[in-house]
C-alpha cells in the first residue's frame, strides 16, 4: 500500500515540478522579450482549464496514446532517483531509462499520427528523425560515463561524485558536459532543435489536432519529460543532491540554461539540426570519450 | 538539389497516390494575412502550389467610385495596412497631378517624414515576421514594440495608430506639433541603437544565414521583367527605386542613396532590409534637417465637396515592399471615376509562388513568404 | 530420439498423396505438430539422447558417422522454432483456405527439415538438413507466386555460393581435423588454427561467410528483400522470423567458441581480429539495415532490413564474447522470432485483406481491422525494444556486455540502430494502420479466426517473455551450463547484465509501467468527456479539402516519410551499393535457376515424393 | 542608353499612334486593338520593360471598356499608359501572358471584374472571388450597395443615419 | 492587425495567461479580425466548427458589427453574429490594442459569471444560422435580378476540380 501510495505520489511531484518549470519559463522568456509575461502558474491554469473543456477525438489510438505516452514518461520518472530517492526499490538503469522514454513518444507519436493529418505526421517523422540525431551524442556522453564508472547505474553515477563539487561530472569531463546540453536542448524540442512543433511551418506539428484533455496530457507529458530529462542531468553532472529542494533547484538551473538558449535562436530545418548533432555534440562527445579511454 | 525533385515529380506522375496535400493557410500561423496556398506535396517536398487568394477581398475599386474623393481617403490606408502611408500619398499625388496642383514645400517634407516612418513601423514588422517564421520570437517582439514606438509618435501627429489619413489632396492635415520633432529624433536614436542589437540576433546568426542562403533566388532579370521592386529588386541588383526615378514628395531635394546588392535570395533581401532601414533612418535625419518653413496645405476648398477636373493620372511612390501605384481616372465630378491600384506583392505572392514553392519543403514556405514581404491584402485589395 | 524427426518425414509423406483433401491433411498436420512440440517438450534436459549410424566409410580420412543428437542449444533453438514455426502454419493454413494449394505438407517438410538442422550431430546430416531446408524454401516461393522467381532465383544463388562453401568447408574440416561431427571438430578445428596453419583460419572464414549468407548480414542484406517483396506471406513471415536463425545457430554452436578460444594477434588487449571481423560486420549489418529499413517504400522490404539490422545485434552480441553477450544474443533470437512473426504475421493479414504491400497505398487500417493493429503495435514496441515487451531484455543485454568491454563503437553502432528502429517501425505504423482510411479500403473486415488466434497468441507470447524473460533464459542458461559455459541458471524476471549493480528486473520495470499508465489514465478519465469525429474533419487551414479535390488519398503524408532524413544519406548509399555485384552473379545463375525450377515445374510431386523416399532411406538406415 | 521623353514621343507617333503627353515622366498612348501586341513588343524592345500592372476602365456611357496597360522603362525613367478601347458588347483581347508572365493573374483579374476575356490565355479561373453569379463587379452597372443590401441586409452607412 | 502588437512586448497580453494558438482544435477563442469576405467566412465556419466546445467568438472591429467602412461592398458581409454567434464585439477600425486587451479581459469575466455561452445558441438555432450562411454562401441565381449578359463559364473551375 505505501508502495502505491510512494509511486503516486512521486508521479504527482514530477507532474507538479515540471508544470512549475514551464511557468516559470514562459515568465523567463517573456522578460527576455522585454515583457510582464504570465503568472509563474499559469501552466497549472492551462492544464486544468485543458482538462475541463469537451475534446475531440479521431479514434480510439488517439485515447490509447495520449495515455500511453503520459504513462510511458511516468514510469520512466519513477527509475530516476531524486536526491537518492527512488519510487520502487530497483536498478536505475540509465539503459532502461532512455528505453522507457521512447515509449512516451511512441505514444504520441502514434495518438497524433492516428488524427490523420499530414501537418502532425510531418511533426512526427521529425521528432523521430530528431530522436536518432540527439540519442548518438547523448548515449555518447553516457557510454563514457558508464565505462568511467563502470556501472550503468544512475544511482552509482551520481554517488560517486558526493563530497565537493570538484567530483562532479560537470567539472571533471566538462566537453560530456556541454554536448550533454545540446543533446538535452534537442531532448527537450527547444529551439534551435524544435523543428518537429515550428507553428510557422506545419501548425504546432504533433499538436495540430488536439484538443481538451489530449493537449492537456500532451502538456503533462511535456512537464513530465523536462522533469525526467533535467534529472537524468543532474545525477549524471551535478551529483545528485542530498535533499529534494537542491536537486530541484539543480534541475531548475539546467532548465533554465536551455530556455536561455532556446530564447535567442531560430530553429535550424530538421536535416540541418541532425547534421549539427551529428558533428559538434558528437564530435565533443566522440572527443571525451577517448579521453576516458585512454 | 535538381536530380531528387526531378525524380520524385517522374514518381509523382507515374503514381498520383503518393502526392499529398497540406494547405498552408488562410489560418495558418506562418501565413502573415489571410492567404492561402494549396500545396501539392511528396514527402516533405514542394511539387505544385495553387495559390488561393481572394480572402481579404473588399472590392477597394469599386467602393472607391462610390464615395467622394477625400472620402476615399479613408479607404486607402486600408489596402496596405502594414505601410499606409504611401497609399495615401499615392492617391493624393494622382489627384494633385491631374489637378495640376503643386503643394507646399513644408507639406512635401513632412509627408516625406511619415512615409520613411511608415517604412520603418513596415521594416520592423517585416523582419519580425521573417524571424517570426524561423521560430526567433525574441528579436520579432522586441521589434513589434519599437514599431509602437513610431504609431505612437503617428498617433500624436494625426490622432490614430494606424490608420492615419493624413495626407490629404493639397498638402497634409496640420504641422508638426510642438516636441513632436524632439522625440521622432530620440526616437531614431533608440532604433539605431536597436538596430546593433538585431544584428547580433538576427543578422549575424549563423543559423538565419543557413536557413535563409540560396532560398529563392531571383535574378536581375526576372525580377525587372516579371514586376518585382522594392527593395526585392534592389537585392537582386536593379537599381530601381521609385523615389529617385520618379520622384515625389520630397525626395527630390534629399540625397536618396538606391542600395542595391547582388545576391538575390532571401538572406540578401533580409539583409537588403536591414540596410535600408538604416539609410531610412538617416533620410529622416535629413529631411528633419533641411525641413522649410511655411504652409502645410492649400487651399482647394472645401474638400468635401473636391471636384478633380477631367484627367487621368498613374502615380506611383515606393513603399516599403515596392512600387505602389495609383491610376485615377476623373471624369470631372464629385466621386472618382475609376481608381486602379497596383500593389506590389502580386508579382511575388502568385507567380513566385508558382516558380519558387515546387522544389521546395515545406519548413521554408514562411520564410520564404516573409523574405519577399508578400503582403495579401494587396494582391486582394 | 530419431523417430522426432522420422514422424514428421513420414506425415509429409502422407500429406502429399492426400494433397487434395483437407480434411484429412489438416488434422494430421495438426496432430502431428502437436506430437512433435509435446516430443520437444519432454525430451528437454536429456542430453544424452542421440542416434547414430556408422556406415564405415571414410571421405578424406575421416570417419563418416551420421547422426542426430540432443545436443542443449540445438533444443533451445528446436524447441522455439518449431513452436513459431506452428503458429505461423496455422496462420498460413488460414492464410491459403480459399487457394487449391496445400501448404500443409511444406510446413510439415519444413518442420522436419528445421529439427534435423538443430539436431544434426555432424555436418553431414546437417549440410543435408541445410539443403532440403534451402530447396524447400524455393520450391515454396516460386510456388505460390510467379512474380516471386526473380527475388528466389537471387536467393537460390547466394543459396548455392553458400552451400559450396560450406560444402568444401566441411571437406577441409574432414581431411584436417579427422572427423565430421560437430563438436569434437570445435577443438580439432582449434587446435589446427593454434598450430599457425593459415588453412583453419580458411575453414572458419568459410563457415563464417555461409553461415552470413543465410543470416542475411553484410554483405549479404540484399536476398531478403529481394525475396520478400514479391513472395507469399505467410511464407516469408517464417522465413524472417525462424528461417534466418540457421545462420545463427552454428555461428553459436560452432564460430563463437572457436573463435573465442583461438590465441590469434591481440588488438586492444581485450580481443582477436576475428572477434572484430565479426563485431564490424554485426555493426555493419545494424546500421545499414537500419538505414534501408528507414528508406522503404514497401512494408515487406522495410521489415525485411529490420531482419538485417537485427541479425546485426545478434552479430554484436557474438562478438563481444563474453557470457552475458552470448545469452542476450541467443535470447534476441527467440526474442526476435516471436517479434518478427507477429509483425509478418499482421502483414499478412493487411495484404489479405487489401492485396497492397506499398505502404501509401495504405492508411487508416484501425478503423477497420483493430487486433491487425494491436498486435502490430505490440509487435513495433517489441522490435524497438522498448519494456515491458520482449525486445528489450536481449538488447539491453548485448549494450550491457558490449560497454562492459568497452566497444565502444559497437555500441555507439547498436544504439544508432535501436534509435533508428523506432523510425521505421513507426513509418510503419503509421502508413499501414493510422492516417486516412482511403476509401477502397471501406469495407476490410477484421481477418478470420484461424489467423487471429496465431496474433493473440503471440500478442501474449510478446508480453510473457516481456515480463517474464525466465520462461526463455531457464532453458537458455541451463543448456548454456549443459554445455559447458560458466553460467548460472537465470530467475524468472531478473536479468543480469555484466557492469556493477546492472542487474534489472523486468517485472518491476512492468509494474512501473503498469503504475504510470494508471496514473495517466486517472488524469485522462479526469478530463472532460471527448466526442468523436470523422476522419476527414481535420486541421486544414480552414479549407474545405473536397472542394480542392482532396480525398483520403491525397491528405496522407506516408510516402517518402523521411525525405530529409533520407537525402542526408543519398551520396552514402549510392557509394555503397552493392546491388549490382549480387544482380550479376544473380544473373549467371539465372540459367542454372531457370532448369532447376523448369524441373519443379514438370513434376512437382514426383521430385516431392523422391526427395523423400532418399530421406526416409538414410533415416530408416539411421534407426536400424 | 536613355532615351528623351520627346523622342519616345516622337517614335509612337511615327507608328500612327495617338499620344497624349500627360505629366513630366508620364504619357499615355492609344493603340488600336489589332496592333496591341505589336505596340507592345514595340515598347519593350526600346526598353519598356516593366509592367506595372493591367486594369481596365468602364465607360458605359461610350459602350466601351478601356483596358489599361501601365509599363515602365527602368532605362529611360518614362511611365506609359498603353490604351487600348474595346467593345463592350464583345470584350475580348490577345493575351500578352507570353511577353509578360505576371500578365497572366492581372488578366484574371480583369476577366473576372470586368469579363474581358483573353484571348490564347486559357487559364481565366477567378482569383478572387468564389461562387460568383453575378455581372461582373467592376462594371459601371453593377450596384453594389444595392447588391449589399439584398444579399447582407445592409443597412445604409452602418444605420447610422 | 493591432493583435500583433496586443501580444507583444508593450502590451503582452500573454500576463493574462492569453496566447495564440496554431490550430482550431487547442484554440478557446475565436478571433475575428476585422472585415470578413464571403471566402474568408466559409473558412471561418469551418474552424469555428471545428473549435471544441465550449468556445467563444470575439468579432473586433467595427466592419464584423454592422460592415463598418465596407458596408456597401459586394464581397464583405455585414453583420458577422447573422451567421456565427458572437460573445463580444470590440468596437472601433481598428481597435486599439487596449481594446482588445479589455475585450478579452471582459470575455473572461463573463465567462466566469456563465454569460458568455453563445455556442450553445449555434447548437439550439442551427437551421437559422446554416440558413443564413448556405444563403449568401451558395447562392446560385444572381442577387440583382439580372442574368449576367455574358457566359462566365469556367468561372468557379477552382471550386469544381
Amino acid at each position: 500500500m505505501i508502495t502505491v501510495l510512494r509511486v503516486f505520489l512521486f508521479g504527482l511531484f514530477a507532474i507538479f515540478i515540471g508544470l512549475l518549470f514551464m511557468g516559470i519559463g514562459r515568465k523567463v522568456i517573456a522578460r527576455i522579450q522585454l515583457r510582464y509575461g504570465p503568472p509563474f502558474y499559469q501552466a497549472f491554469i492551462d492544464v486544468g482549464k485543458l482538462f475541463s473543456r469537451k475534446s475531440i477525438t479521431h479514434n480510439f489510438v488517439m485515447d490509447l496514446g495520449m495515455v500511453m505516452s503520459l504513462g510511458g514518461l511516468l514510469a520512466t520518472m519513477l527509475f530516476v532517483p531524486i536526491a537518492g530517492h527512488v519510487a520502487i526499490k530497483t536498478s536505475t538503469n540509465l539503459i532502461v531509462i532512455m528505453y522507457l522514454m521512447a515509449i512516451g513518444y511512441l505514444g504520441m507519436a502514434m495518438a497524433v499520427a492516428a488524427s490523420g493529418n499530414p501537418n502532425a505526421t510531418i511533426g512526427v517523422s521529425r521528432a523521430l528523425t530528431m530522436m536518432l540525431g540527439y540519442e548518438v551524442p547523448f548515449f555518447t556522453v553516457m557510454l563514457g560515463l558508464i565505462i568511467f564508472n563502470g556501472t550503468s547505474s544512475l544511482e552509482l553515477i551520481s554517488n560517486a561524485q558526493a563530497g565537493s563539487i570538484l567530483n562532479w561530472n560537470m567539472i571533471k569531463f566538462p566537453l560530456a558536459f556541454i554536448a550533454a546540453e545540446i543533446a538535452l536542448q534537442a531532448m527537450m524540442g527547444e529551439k534551435p532543435f524544435d523543428a518537429m512543433i515550428a507553428p510557422a511551418e506545419i501548425a504546432s506539428g504533433p499538436m495540430v489536432e488536439l484538443s481538451g484533455k489530449y493537449l492537456g496530457l500532451a502538456f503533462l507529458t511535456h512537464a513530465v519529460a523536462i522533469f525526467v530529462e533535467t534529472a537524468i542531468i543532474v545525477n549524471l553532472f551535478m551529483g545528485g543532491a542530498s535533499n529534494v529542494f537542491t536537486f530541484v533547484l539543480k534541475q531548475f538551473e539546467i532548465y533554465l540554461i536551455t530556455v536561455f538558449i532556446e530564447a535567442v535562436f531560430p530553429r535550424f530545418k530538421i536535416e540541418q539540426a541532425v547534421k549539427f548533432l551529428w558533428t559538434v555534440p558528437m564530435g565533443i562527445a566522440v572527443i571525451q570519450l577517448i579521453l576516458i579511454l585512454v | 538539389m535538381d536530380a531528387p525533385s526531378y525524380m520524385l515529380s517522374k514518381i509523382a506522375e507515374k503514381d498520383n497516390l503518393s502526392v499529398y496535400e497540406l494547405f498552408f493557410g488562410p489560418n495558418h500561423p506562418g501565413m502573415h494575412g489571410n492567404f492561402g496556398y494549396v500545396l501539392e506535396m511528396i514527402g516533405t517536398e514542394i511539387v505544385k502550389v495553387r495559390p488561393n487568394a481572394g480572402h481579404l477581398h473588399r472590392g477597394f475599386e469599386k467602393l472607391m467610385e462610390q464615395k467622394l474623393w477625400v472620402q476615399n481617403l479613408a479607404l486607402v490606408p486600408r489596402i496596405c495596412v502594414v505601410d499606409p502611408d504611401p497609399n495615401e500619398v499615392a492617391y493624393c499625388t494622382a489627384i494633385e497631378k491631374i489637378m495640376g496642383v503643386e503643394i507646399p514645400d513644408r507639406a512635401k517634407f513632412i509627408r516625406t517624414i511619415t512615409l520613411e516612418m511608415s517604412r520603418l513601423t513596415s521594416f520592423l514588422m517585416g523582419m519580425g515576421a521573417l524571424v517570426a517564421a524561423l521560430g526567433l520570437y525574441t528579436p520579432m517582439y522586441i521589434m513589434m514594440a519599437d514599431r509602437d514606438l513610431l504609431l505612437d509618435l503617428f498617433e500624436w501627429l494625426t490622432g490614430a495608430r494606424i490608420y492615419h489619413i493624413f495626407n490629404i489632396p493639397g498638402g497634409v492635415r496640420n504641422d508638426l506639433p510642438d516636441g513632436w520633432v524632439e522625440r521622432l529624433n530620440e526616437v531614431l536614436d533608440i532604433l539605431e541603437k536597436r538596430l546593433l542589437e538585431y544584428d547580433k540576433l538576427v543578422f549575424e546568426n549563423p543559423i538565419i544565414h543557413k536557413r535563409l542562403k540560396g532560398m529563392g533566388y531571383v535574378s536581375k532579370e526576372d525580377a525587372m521583367k516579371d514586376g518585382i521592386t522594392g527593395p526585392n529588386l534592389r537585392a537582386s541588383g536593379g537599381a530601381f527605386d521609385v523615389r529617385v526615378d520618379d520622384p515625389y514628395a520630397a525626395y527630390p531635394y534629399l540625397d536618396v542613396k538606391v542600395i542595391t546588392q547582388d545576391g538575390g535570395d532571401a538572406l540578401t533581401r533580409a539583409v537588403q532590409v536591414r540596410l535600408e532601414f538604416e539609410e531610412t533612418i538617416k533620410l529622416i535625419r535629413q529631411a528633419l534637417k533641411e525641413m522649410p518653413e511655411g504652409d502645410v496645405r492649400l487651399n482647394l476648398g472645401n474638400l468635401s465637396m473636391l471636384k478633380v477636373p477631367k484627367g487621368e493620372a498613374y502615380a506611383k511612390v515606393e513603399s516599403s515592399k515596392g512600387e505602389f501605384g495609383y491610376y485615377v481616372v476623373s471624369d470631372g465630378g464629385l466621386k472618382p471615376y475609376r481608381v486602379g491600384v497596383r500593389g506590389p506583392s502580386l508579382p511575388a505572392g502568385l507567380l513566385y509562388a508558382q516558380k519558387h514553392l515546387p522544389k521546395m519543403k515545406i519548413d521554408d514556405v514562411a520564410a520564404w513568404m516573409a523574405s519577399l514581404a508578400i503582403c495579401p491584402p494587396d494582391i486582394d485589395k | 530420439m530419431i523417430e522426432l524427426l522420422f514422424i514428421p518425414l513420414i506425415a509429409t509423406l502422407f500429406l502429399a498423396i492426400f494433397i487434395k483433401n483437407k480434411k484429412v491433411t489438416w488434422p494430421l498436420f495438426l496432430a502431428v505438430n502437436g506430437y512433435v512440440l509435446y516430443k520437444l517438450y519432454s525430451i528437454y534436459g536429456m542430453w544424452s539422447l542421440s542416434n547414430k549410424f556408422d556406415i564405415g566409410y571414410e571421405i578424406l580420412g575421416a570417419k563418416l558417422t551420421l547422426g542426430v543428437s540432443n545436443n542443449p542449444i540445438g533444443w533451445y533453438f528446436a524447441f522455439f522454432s518449431a513452436l513459431i514455426t506452428f503458429i505461423i502454419s496455422i496462420f498460413s493454413l488460414g492464410f491459403n483456405q480459399k487457394s487449391k494449394e496445400n501448404v500443409s505438407v511444406i510446413w510439415m517438410l519444413i518442420i522436419f527439415s528445421n529439427l534435423g538442422i538443430f539436431f544434426a550431430q555432424d555436418w553431414v546430416i546437417f549440410f543435408m538438413m541445410w539443403e532440403v531446408m534451402g530447396w524447400t524454401s524455393f520450391f515454396a516461393i516460386t510456388n505460390a507466386r510467379d512474380k516471386a522467381l526473380d527475388g528466389a532465383k537471387y536467393y537460390l544463388a547466394l543459396s548455392l555460393i553458400g552451400a559450396s562453401l560450406m560444402l568444401i568447408a566441411i571437406s577441409l574440416l574432414g581431411a584436417y581435423t579427422g572427423t565430421f561431427a560437430i563438436t569434437p571438430s570445435i577443438f580439432g578445428l582449434i587446435q589446427v588454427i593454434n598450430s599457425s596453419n593459415k588453412i583453419g583460419i580458411v575453414i572458419l572464414l568459410l563457415f563464417l561467410t555461409t553461415f552470413l549468407i543465410k543470416s542475411a548480414a553484410f554483405p549479404f542484406y540484399m536476398w531478403p528483400q529481394k525475396v520478400y517483396a514479391e513472395g507469399p506471406e505467410d511464407y516469408i513471415t517464417f522465413m524472417s522470423s525462424v528461417m534466418i536463425k540457421y545462420g545463427i545457430y552454428p555461428m553459436a554452436i560452432f564460430i563463437v567458441p572457436v573463435v573465442g578460444s583461438i590465441d590469434l594477434p591481440k588488438i586492444l588487449n581485450t580481443g582477436n581480429i576475428l572477434q572484430y571481423v565479426i563485431g564490424y560486420i554485426g555493426a555493419i549489418s545494424a546500421v545499414l539495415g537500419t538505414l534501408l529499413a528507414i528508406f522503404q517504400t514497401d512494408m515487406k522490404k522495410l521489415f525485411a532490413y529490420s531482419s538485417v539490422s537485427n541479425m546485426g545485434y545478434i552479430l554484436l552480441g557474438f562478438a563481444s564474447m563474453t557470457i552475458v553477450g552470448f545469452e542476450g544474443s541467443l535470447f534476441h533470437v527467440v526474442n526476435h522470432m516471436i517479434l518478427k512473426a507477429a509483425i509478418f504475421l499482421t502483414l499478412a493479414a493487411v495484404v489479405f485483406r487489401t492485396g497492397e504491400s506499398e505502404m501509401h497505398k495504405l492508411g487508416g487500417l484501425v478503423y477497420r481491422m483493430p487486433l491487425t493493429f494491436m498486435t502490430f503495435l505490440l509487435g513495433i514496441i517489441a522490435a524497438a525494444g522498448i519494456p515491458p515487451l520482449n525486445g528489450f531484455g536481449s538488447k539491453w543485454m548485448i549494450i550491457q556486455a558490449l560497454m562492459s568491454r568497452k566497444m565502444v563503437v559497437f555500441a555507439i553502432a547498436m544504439i544508432f540502430a535501436s534509435t533508428g528502429a523506432f523510425m521505421y517501425l513507426f513509418r510503419a505504423l503509421a502508413s499501414i494502420f493510422l492516417g486516412q482510411l482511403p476509401d477502397r479500403y471501406k469495407d476490410v473486415k477484421e481477418v478470420p479466426l484461424t489467423m487471429a488466434l496465431p496474433m493473440l497468441i503471440m500478442m501474449v507470447l510478446m508480453l510473457l517473455v516481456g515480463v517474464v524473460p525466465g520462461v526463455v533464459m531457464k532453458p537458455l542458461t541451463s543448456a548454456l551450463k549443459a554445455v559447458g559455459y560458466n553460467v548460472e541458471v537465470a530467475s524468472l524476471t531478473v536479468l543480469e547484465g555484466s557492469l556493477k549493480n546492472a542487474t534489472i528486473d523486468l517485472k518491476i520495470v512492468f509494474y512501473m509501467f503498469v503504475a504510470g499508465v494508471i496514473i495517466s489514465a486517472i488524469m485522462y478519465l479526469f478530463g472532460n468527456k471527448s466526442e468523436t469525429v470523422p476522419q476527414n474533419d481535420n486541421y486544414t487551414g480552414g479549407e474545405y479539402p473536397e472542394e480542392w479535390g482532396v480525398d483520403a488519398d491525397r491528405f496522407n503524408y506516408s510516402y517518402a516519410f523521411y525525405q530529409p532524413f533520407k537525402e542526408m544519406f543519398d551520396p552514402l548509399l549510392e557509394a555503397i551499393s552493392i546491388d549490382d555485384f549480387f544482380a550479376s552473379v544473380g544473373r549467371n545463375f539465372e540459367y542454372m535457376s531457370n532448369e532447376v525450377q523448369a524441373l519443379f515445374k514438370r513434376g512437382e510431386g514426383a521430385v516431392l515424393l523422391f526427395s523423400i523416399g532418399v530421406l526416409l532411406l538414410i533415416l530408416g538406415g539411421l534407426i536400424i | 542608353m536613355k532615351m528623351q521623353k520627346s523622342d519616345v514621343i516622337k517614335q509612337l507617333v511615327d507608328r500612327g499612334n495617338k499620344v497624349y503627353d500627360l505629366y513630366e515622366n508620364q504619357i499615355a498612348l492609344e493603340v488600336k486593338k489589332d496592333n496591341l501586341l505589336n505596340d507592345l513588343v514595340f515598347l519593350r524592345s526600346i526598353g519598356f520593360e516593366h509592367l506595372s500592372f493591367i486594369t481596365a476602365v468602364d465607360f458605359i456611357d461610350e459602350g466601351e471598356f478601356e483596358v489599361v496597360y501601365h509599363v515602365w522603362s527602368y532605362t529611360h525613367k518614362i511611365h506609359i499608359l498603353v490604351k487600348v478601347r474595346i467593345d463592350r458588347k464583345e470584350p475580348i483581347l490577345p493575351t500578352v501572358n507570353n511577353l509578360w508572365e505576371q500578365a497572366q493573374f492581372y488578366e484574371q483579374e480583369v476577366h473576372e471584374f470586368f469579363g474581358i476575356k483573353f484571348e490564347g490565355n486559357n487559364d481565366l479561373s477567378p482569383l478572387f472571388l468564389e461562387n460568383w453569379v453575378d455581372i461582373p463587379p467592376l462594371r459601371k452597372d453593377f450596384d453594389t450597395r444595392e447588391f449589399s443590401i439584398r444579399l447582407y441586409d445592409a443597412e445604409v452607412d452602418g444605420g447610422d443615419i | 492587425m493591432e493583435l500583433p502588437p496586443a501580444m507583444t512586448s508593450r502590451w503582452d497580453v500573454e500576463r493574462f495567461g492569453i496566447g495564440p494558438m496554431a490550430t482550431p482544435r487547442q484554440a478557446d477563442v475565436l478571433l475575428v479580425t476585422g472585415y470578413v469576405s464571403l471566402k474568408t467566412l466559409k473558412r471561418i465556419i469551418r474552424t469555428y466548427e471545428q473549435m471544441p466546445e465550449p468556445k467563444w467568438v470575439l468579432a473586433f472591429g467595427s466592419c464584423t458589427v454592422n460592415g463598418g467602412i465596407y458596408w456597401d461592398s459586394y464581397n464583405t458581409i455585414t453583420n458577422l453574429a447573422e451567421y456565427i454567434p458572437v460573445d463580444i464585439t470590440v468596437s472601433g477600425c481598428m481597435p486599439r490594442p487596449e481594446a482588445v486587451m479589455d475585450a478579452l479581459q471582459t470575455l473572461m469575466k463573463m465567462i466566469q459569471s456563465g454569460e458568455a455561452g453563445a455556442y450553445k445558441k449555434y447548437k439550439e438555432n442551427y437551421e437559422y444560422y446554416k440558413a443564413n450562411q448556405d444563403r449568401v454562401l451558395k447562392k446560385t441565381v444572381p442577387i440583382l435580378g439580372q442574368t449576367p449578359e455574358m457566359d462566365l463559364e469556367g468561372k468557379n473551375e477552382d471550386a469544381k476540380e
